[in-house]
């Protein structure tokens, strides 16, 4: 990793919802901290931030989840718009259930947009803690749909 | 009609939609970025849904995301607004082969009109004036320079695939142009795909009038009367008003070339036929805009109708009910653009609004999606709001403007507003008939 | 032109007044009590004068420091807005002992039409129907019966001090009559200083319409069509549209008389006729308002004019420019007044404004003092925004009143924004025509 | 990493909205934090009030005084609207002057307000610490006239 790398680095989390990180790699330590941008965690606990915060909330599921999850835990989100679908066909068995032990890459739903399923895989190895998501619901992007508790 | 509109923009624009679905009682779907979430078109639309990070290119402009949120809220109709993917032929024709309704006119309109070049062409062999120039696309610097010895300089080369401004350049002399012509080749590479120019004569000094119209696609075209636009910064608009301070017989001219067009070319929906006009008051087809367009309040306060529900109307199937001689323009309007902009760097100042009142009382409209609290992205464009005043006359409508302007407290962003009171406080902006290249030169 | 306006008001009318200034130019002082120091029409004016502590008595209606601002201020004219000391003759008599315009009729026509059953003797004399009662005052209850008998039951006793719906009482039999005489003497003693009453023949169903007319004392008495403010709970207004659903027989012989009755009392400035119409549309002369009234944007909404503005020019001694042919009502529009109340009970409901945000967009206008972060003192009246619709028609205005009202959003104090709601969702009222009592009658 | 990595990579954050860095790279330790942008979490802590009072001071004289004034003192303000005058006539001396001892009911001045003099007496007996209004201008309701000194 080189400073070319590490400038890119710091560019593109600007433009990501990150608001710290902490990066330990080939010998390299970064912590970074975004200006005016507070964790999301944090921005849960303070309840003095409520008067920051646009009294309205909007609708979408994205915003509402967060502070319900353990904090231990790994929340798969949806990557597309589209419709949520627990199995391969009506008539398969879902590919997971509640309790399940997925490994990183297993797949664990489809989501149909445009008539193209696409599979969502495991990002980690782990187990199921939680479906978030209704099986043939439509599912926003960014909305959790998983909730998985890694094992090594 | 149609029950259920997407609504792919974000900001005034957004809402502005959503208003006009509300009065059908159609029900509208806002889709937004993340950065989007807390917006006011999302807290107020029926639903709204998330399709993607921040980045234009990953939401507003993400076409798969669009189409499927489009799919799973089964909607039946996509408002593309201005912007983003509203002037996009292939967005237009997947909307059409997923069987939605593109509530604007049908792609090879928009296609045709996208490519100013041709769209010359075609509307100068319909009879309407256009500026002297090339034909068509000029490959090489030794081509422009023939066509700009025979037009006359100084010459503008503009990008084929440009529009609302972008993509031009000015050349006084052959030095001149030698100079500028491969760098504007390559910005219109880069800035549009399409590194493709043409050569026009510079009209100088020139005013930016445009006809408003509507048409049904059953034959009906209708006039919604012209817009005077001139008052600009690089190319973009800053102020607008309606009517224009010309004289009958060019607005009649104007009106009859702009139904024209709107005619010959089949067009659909609300649609902008713009010229520039001479010191002679000799008018010339500049391009036709085939969306609504950010400046429609004006026209909409001068006659009291409103297009984007005559859109969605439209866009249903059903037929203009109003007739030409319902499109009665009266009295005076303007409207101030509004940017979250230091007012003398035009650098974009984003940030937290933490005053926000806006002006109210008689003859004032404001179309904004800002709220005081509100945390504006760092993303999108710097419009803020539209300010749309309404008088009796020219008179009435500027002093209520100068008084509207100076009622709108903002704080915690810097606006464009002392500009706009600056402009309104110019005897020449006063007396009316400003060039398009007046507000440049403007000292304050 | 006066070029110094004193405004001897608060909340929204002081702001309506203060643009009405402005856009004419002239210097607008605005007088508050203590507990407006941090209202907007204080922060907006070019001059604000701090009168007196939050009780009116005190404040805005203590003449003597009402007058002394004035005078330090230099002030030449003074608005008075309504309420308040608008419709206090001696107010206007002092203002012009101290060469100060008064923006209003002269005295006289105050004192005349204050007293409303003299006015009502006047008018009735000039050939305009008023309801069949007493000749004037009833002093007693057995004269009071008498009447009663006479012109049938149910009868009204009115205060003859009274007015704006206030000071009122029915009797629907000669037992009720005699229940209350008395209540009603006391009650107006009390209220108004003034414990006449007259009787009246109760009406019903019946709707109040009214005519506003603007006359500049040099012969010129303009007629501004009519509204229709049926819509009351306890004689207060609550919603008001223009035009009226109502026949253009009706509508001419209306315009007639409220013209006669300002020509005959040598009516100067804006003003209003107020009717009630019966089911066969007999229309029958209530009383006229000298003053600006609460709901007089819906008129300016259908003319697109300025009743504030010319209120000012009249009384600066400016003739009229308007003629009656320039005076054209196109389209409708509809006045929502929006009360901090409880939209139940409505119990006041003052407090922080934590949430404010306005609708906007085509055919919307607001008037409103208030802003997000603005504390409402609980010493004045609750009216916290006028919401006014225009559309092409009814229809359409009902359409933008339903999505206006839906975007309000507030926080912190409680509106009758949902009465309003309901109101819109009523088949009732959309099919319109509804009398004086059915809000009183109205379940949601 | 050079000096010149070093200052490419604090120009390029001064523009990006990154708070906060600490980086240790072959060696080279750096920790950075922007002048001017303070950490979200630190906003919190500060009072919650700055955000409740109306941004827009009214141009009111009758709101801007009071904290300066000594805690000892006692502000005289005018009862009612009128044009403050330091003296009974343009020829006599004026009634009080700074570091006058003034009784209680003695007159301090006139406001005029409809051709009626109306002579401000003392509240309380006490020294004349400064006069805060000018001769012959106008004066609001509560304007700040005098400022006293009690004395026993």
């Amino acid at each position: 990793m080189d400073i070319k790398d590490l400038l890119e680095l710091v560019k593109e989390l600007a433009d990501l919802p990150v608001g710290e990180l902490e990066l330990e790699i080939d010998g390299v330590k970064l912590k970074l901290k975004k200006a005016g941008v507070q964790p999301v965690a944090e921005r849960v606990e303070t309840p003095a931030q409520s008067v920051a915060t646009p009294s309205l909330q909007p609708v979408s599921p994205t915003q509402d989840g967060t502070p319900q999850f353990p904090p231990d835990a790994v929340v798969i989100r949806s990557p597309i718009v589209g419709t949520f679908y627990r199995a391969p066909s009506p008539e398969s068995p879902p590919y997971v259930d509640i309790g399940d032990v997925v490994e990183k890459g297993q797949t664990l739903c489809i989501i149909e947009a445009m008539k193209i399923m696409n599979e969502i895989e495991s990002e980690v190895r782990g187990e199921i803690l939680d479906i978030l998501a209704e099986n043939a619901e439509p599912v926003e992007y960014g909305q959790p749909l998983f909730l998985v508790r890694p094992l090594s | 009609m149609i029950e259920r509109v997407l609504i792919a923009n974000r900001g005034e624009i957004a809402l502005r939609i959503l208003r006009a679905c509300r009065e059908l009682g159609v029900e509208s779907v806002v889709v937004y970025s993340e950065a989007d979430a807390y917006s006011l078109p999302v807290q107020l639309a029926d639903k709204a849904i998330c399709i993607g990070p921040p980045e234009p290119i990953n939401s507003y402009l993400n076409v798969q995301s669009i189409m499927s949120a489009a799919e799973v809220v089964k909607a039946q109709a996509v408002h593309p607004g201005y912007g983003f993917l509203a002037e996009n032929p292939e967005f237009a024709e997947i909307c059409l082969a997923c069987d939605l309704a593109f509530i604007g006119p049908p792609p090879h309109v928009i296609r045709l009109m996208g490519d100013k070049a041709e769209a010359r062409k075609r509307v100068a062999s319909w009879g309407v004036p256009v500026i002297p120039g090339s034909p068509g696309e000029v490959d090489t610097e030794e081509e422009a320079l023939a066509i700009a010895q025979e037009i006359g300089y100084p010459v503008l080369m503009k990008a084929v695939a440009g529009g609302g401004g972008r993509g031009m350049r000015l050349a006084r002399d052959e030095d001149e142009l030698r100079q500028v012509f491969n760098t504007a080749r390559s910005e219109a590479g880069a800035a549009f795909g399409h590194a493709g120019l043409y050569v026009e004569k510079f009209v100088h000094p020139a005013r930016h009038i445009e006809v408003q119209v509507l048409a049904d696609g059953e034959g009906n075209v209708l006039v919604f009367g012209e817009r005077d636009c001139s008052i600009q910064r690089r190319h973009q608009k800053v102020l607008e008003e309606a009517p224009a301070l010309i004289s009958q017989v060019l607005r009649e001219r104007l009106f009859q070339d702009a139904r024209l067009v709107a005619e010959k070319v089949g067009y659909v929906s609300a649609g902008t036929v713009e010229f520039l006009v001479d010191e002679e008051e000799r008018h010339y087809f500049i391009e036709m805009n085939t969306r609504i367009q950010v400046e429609h309040p004006v026209s909409e306060m001068v006659t009291g109708l409103d297009l984007v529900k005559e859109q969605i109307k439209i866009a249903s199937g059903v037929p203009l009910e109003l007739e030409q001689k319902d499109v009665v323009s009266k009295g005076w309007a303007i409207e101030f653009r509004i940017n979250a902009e230091d007012p003398r760097s035009f650098r974009p100042s984003p940030g937290k609004v933490e005053r926000w009142v806006v002006p109210g009382g008689p003859g004032v409209r404001v179309d904004t999606a800002l709220y005081q609290g509100y945390e504006m992205p760092p993303f999108y464009d710097s419009l803020v709001a539209k300010l749309i005043v309404y008088g009796r006359d020219r008179e009435e409508a500027l002093s209520r403007g100068k008084r509207a302007l100076a009622e709108f407290k903002v704080e915690g962003i810097q606006t464009t507003i002392p500009l706009h009171e600056a402009i309104l406080g110019s005897e020449e902006f006063r007396e009316g008939k400003c060039p398009v290249d007046w507000l440049e030169r403007f000292v304050w």
